[in-house]
């Protein structure tokens, strides 16, 4: 059997029907089989990526046997499948540090959990692999209902709130999303990504406008945008520590592919671009502004990851090659970057009921290697050389500059300021306050160490050696920008 | 009669969305708003139904008699879809309760401005 | 004229006027009941619509699964719409469980 | 009040939309969309009567496939936000009072009736209207029948978990052997038989199948959890 896209959704769903049936035969086989799957998506990631790479195209999976109008079909360009590379490694290295997380959940418990973590990262793997728009749909329902269940899965927080006003709001959005599929296909009589954008040109421009509006909104809310966001902040919080990296770190990069793909592939709209700018610039000054007030850690770690987004979106929207190139640079040092914060936090404020800030006063003496993790995220995601971010936002900046947004360079330096003042209140408090708070402390376990430091690694090597991915993320630019090409990659291959 | 047809179906189906937007919006009962997005979404399904049809179309399913006339049936893809979108909603209803039984179970009522976190 | 008419513009009138009692009635259980209703008034619809398949499907899921559900979660609830307010209620609740 | 006029101005803005929207759909018209083609093939390459089974099977399979899929989360989701651990000595009581003698009969008697109806509406799912979810909704509201005329009625969720874990593999096996054969994912490779014969279609009537008896255990689990934890003490544990 030869390695296709197909694996990544097949396996990891065959696994999830497995699991029940192997914690019969031994309970430990409900943790390691996701860990297993995970590895195998790394390690066949790595090989499409080179053969994508050097032979430079673009791998069409068809489904069912029916050619891409008519059927259903993947689509691993350079874009997505870096984008899908990115989610399996980082799903990886989150299970390593899940794996011993909270033993004394019960074991129904744990098979659950497992299962539904497993299945959140495939969901978001299928919105991104995709060509088709309502299977894009179909995949971020998978993701949705992964996320409302793990958001309630604690008992003793109150996940079971943060979860309903997460529910209201997807809801919210899957109508959008689904009325906006509805309209298009009454109008281009498809639902196949690159036919529709092949037709679109011809639409009326009011259904077009009314389309664009839907999924705007729609994916809007999926990628944390301005003022849809409420939910963001509650269920970082609420839910448990390592599925509060894989929000960061997976489930928003999705519905920020989602937003993007509409946009630049299917619609050939311009002003949007601008619109884009606009949201992508209140999301991030509203959402810095008020990070800095948050007197808690992860709803402070949840307020900066959605600046973050903004600052993506502000990229995207000025739609040069060099900002999406840095948009994308952005996107992989945010995943990594706050996924890593997300895991070391998660144990600085372990037993901590509030999880206050002011409970980490001097915590850098009792928990040496956790608190020097943080605070090289922390430097990192503030953009300080010589880590990761600096980088990306040092691109984002120069593409500004290219593009004479005087006004956009001066906002993003602003909410930097910002930025650096409340990652650095932190760190002032983590080392250079006497402990006074009398929470215990808990030292991470060491496949949590481990996964921690291989976080830290590639974020010190990228920011050392930018050049090892920036190839790729070039790659996956020109492959995003091209329109065409990816029409004509996906329709060809049946018509033969 | 096709007149009436049109303006019946579709002013049913967006009336639902409209009314069931009403009990999201203002309902302050956590069952009253699953009721309400459970109507929003019986008012997308039957939009989405009334887009595959046909006039006097006949339903997709080919019996020897109508094999002739393809022409006149209606249109199978969103009916396909409705039948994945029906299923999905359900999930979706059936995760919203579970969570208002667990709300109630911890606060003691389903009342939204009781349960602190809701509001905003 | 048509022989569809009347029974349509009852379909629609069972529809809505079920959806808007649905959202109005103070009584929860009424209300679930209502929703089924609704479910049933679409799934007519949908057989209308030349969508048997659809049809069955709503009868199956909308009409008696989403009902039952509903319906068992107002059992381990409450059927009142307003719960008066808390602390009242909490006492009357404890004794309303216990029947 | 100002709440009620803000509400009220978001309802108008959005039924002002929908209508403005809606009423540019055109209604009742001839198709021209991929619809054509699934309706020219289905008949004459698939041999399947019911073209919503061949598109909801076979054309877009993989959308069933994750539609599956998300039932199931559901239900995991589902017995997850609704865990308690089990205190010491406690017991799961379902139904408070006995039904009365003239349900218990009625429901031993309806029971079959209705299993085998639903297994009639997935087994002909590319012959007659319905299919796999429809019967599988048709079984799991029999359980509901019996769970709630018997007290005593035990959904043995040991034997539900292998069924829906063996329907879901064949779902997702069926696709392989596809891929393996060197054709693509869930790609039919059987015979496809006769139009409107039993036998016919290939492997949708497999997938069906499956669909059916995964539907039908995720359901009835569902309605078990849900009903299992309708207990008087449930209440201030967490």
């Amino acid at each position: 059997m030869v390695i296709s896209p197909v694996h990544y959704i097949a396996l990891p769903l065959m696994a999830a029907f497995l699991i029940p049936l192997f914690g019969k035969l031994n309970k430990n086989l409900v943790r390691l089989i996701p860990g297993l799957v995970l590895l195998y998506l790394s390690y066949i990631s790595v090989i499409l990526m080179t053969q994508v790479i050097t032979k430079d195209t673009t791998i069409i999976e068809i489904i069912a046997g029916w050619s891409p109008p008519w059927g259903i079909n993947l689509v691993f360009s350079p874009f997505t499948g870096f984008l899908v590379s990115l989610f399996s490694f980082l799903g990886f290295i989150i299970w390593i540090y899940t794996y011993n997380f909270k033993p004394e959940v019960d074991y129904a418990q744990t098979q659950k959990f497992y299962v539904l973590f497993m299945m959140l990262i495939t969901g978001a793997i299928g919105v991104v692999l995709t060509g088709d728009i309502f299977n894009l749909f179909v995949f971020l329902e998978i993701t949705a209902i992964s996320a409302y269940s793990l958001t309630a899965f604690y008992r003793e927080r109150d996940g079971a709130e943060a979860a309903f006003k997460y529910l209201l709001i997807g809801s919210f959005a899957s109508f959008l999303i689904l009325l906006a599929i509805l309209i298009l296909y009454t109008q281009v009589g498809t639902l196949n990504m690159a036919e529709i954008a092949q037709r679109v040109p011809d639409m009326n421009p009011y259904m077009k406008g009314v389309i664009l509006i839907l999924f705007f909104v729609g994916f809007g809310i999926e990628a944390e945008m301005f003022p849809l966001n409420g939910w963001v902040p509650d269920v970082y919080t609420q839910a448990p520590g390592p599925i509060g990296a894989i929000f960061a770190g997976i489930v928003v990069k999705a519905g920020v592919y989602a937003l993007i793909r509409i946009i630049f592939t299917l619609f050939d709209v311009v002003e949007v671009l601008q619109l884009l700018v606009v949201m992508g610039l209140i999301t991030m000054a509203v959402a810095e502004v008020i990070a800095m007030r948050q007197g808690r850690l992860k709803r402070m770690l949840a307020y900066s990851s959605i600046g973050q987004m903004g600052l993506v979106l502000v990229a995207f929207g000025i739609g040069t090659h060099e900002a999406v190139f840095a948009a994308i640079f952005l996107m992989f040092n945010h995943a990594i970057i706050k996924g890593m914060l997300f895991l070391s936090a998660t144990y600085l404020v372990y037993h901590s009921k509030e999880k206050n800030i002011s409970d980490l006063d001097g915590i850098g003496k009792l928990m040496p290697f956790t608190a020097f993790l943080f605070a090289l995220g922390s430097l990192a995601i503030v953009g300080l050389p010589p880590f990761a971010g600096f980088w990306s936002k040092l691109y984002i900046l120069m593409a500004a500059a290219d593009a004479r947004l005087i006004a956009v360079i001066a906002i993003i330096l602003v909410v930097s300021v910002i930025e650096i003042v409340y990652y650095f209140r932190v760190l002032h408090r983590i080392y250079f306050k006497e402990r006074i708070s009398t929470v215990e402390i808990k030292i991470p376990s060491f496949n949590a160490k481990f996964a921690m430091l291989i976080l830290a690694l590639v974020i010190v090597i990228i920011g050392v050696y930018p050049d090892l991915i920036s190839g790729l993320i070039e790659r996956a630019a020109t492959d995003l920008l091209d329109k065409q090409h990816y029409i004509q990659s996906v329709l060809s291959v049946g018509r033969n | 009669m096709n007149e009436f047809l049109t303006i019946s179906i579709y002013g049913t189906a967006v009336a639902l969305m409209l009314i069931g937007f009403y009990a999201v919006l203002a309902k302050k009962n956590l069952l009253k708003i699953v009721i309400g997005l459970s109507i929003v979404d019986s008012g997308l399904h039957l939009l989405f139904v009334a887009i595959g049809y046909v006039n006097n179309g006949t339903a997709p399913i080919f019996s020897p008699e109508v094999l002739g006339s393809t022409q006149a049936m209606v249109d199978p893809v969103p009916q396909a879809l409705v039948l994945t979108a029906i299923v999905i909603g359900f999930a979706v209803t059936a995760v919203a309760l579970s969570l208002v039984i667990r709300l109630y179970r911890h606060h003691n009522t389903a009342a939204i401005d009781e349960i602190k976190n809701l509001k905003w | 004229m048509n022989w569809l008419v009347i029974p349509v513009f009852a379909l629609v009138i069972l529809t809505i006027g079920s959806a808007i009692y649905a959202v109005i009635s103070k009584n929860l259980l009424y209300a679930v009941v209502a929703t089924g209703l609704v479910s049933l008034g679409l799934s007519l619809f949908f057989f209308i619509l030349q969508a048997p398949d659809v049809a069955l499907t709503e009868a199956a899921i909308g009409v008696a699964l989403t009902t039952i559900i509903f319906i068992i979660t107002i059992r381990n609830t409450t059927d009142k719409e307003k719960c008066c307010d808390k602390k009242t209620s909490y006492v009357e609740m404890k004794k309303g469980d216990d029947k | 009040m100002i709440k009620r006029i803000i509400v009220f101005l978001i309802l108008a803005t959005i039924g002002y939309f929908l209508v403005g929207v809606v009423s540019q759909i055109p209604f009742g018209e001839d198709r021209n969309n991929v619809g054509d083609y699934y309706i020219e093939k289905t008949p004459t390459e698939l041999k399947v009567s019911n073209a919503v089974t061949a598109i909801v099977v076979n054309y877009r399979g993989f959308d069933t496939l994750g539609e599956v899929t998300v039932l199931f989360l559901a239900a995991t989701g589902l017995s997850s936000i609704m865990y308690r651990r089990r205190r010491k000595g406690e017991k799961q009581i379902r139904a408070k009072l006995p039904s009365s003698r003239i349900i218990q009969i009625g429901s031993q008697i309806l029971f079959p009736l209705i299993v085998l109806l639903g297994a009639y509406v997935f087994i002909h799912g590319h012959l007659s209207p319905g299919g796999g979810f429809q019967g599988g909704a048709i079984i799991a509201t029999a359980t509901l029948l019996m769970l709630i005329s018997y007290r005593k009625f035990k959904v043995n969720h040991n034997v539900i978990s292998w069924i829906e874990s063996i329907a879901g593999v064949v779902f997702v096996t069926v696709g392989f052997v596809g891929l393996i054969l060197g054709m693509t994912f869930l790609e039919n490779f059987l015979p496809t038989g006769e139009l409107n014969d039993l036998l016919s279609g290939g492997i949708i009537g497999i997938i069906y199948v499956a669909v059916g008896f995964k539907v039908a255990s995720e359901l009835a689990g569902v309605i078990d959890t849900v009903l299992l934890n309708n207990r008087p003490e449930a209440k201030n544990e967490n």
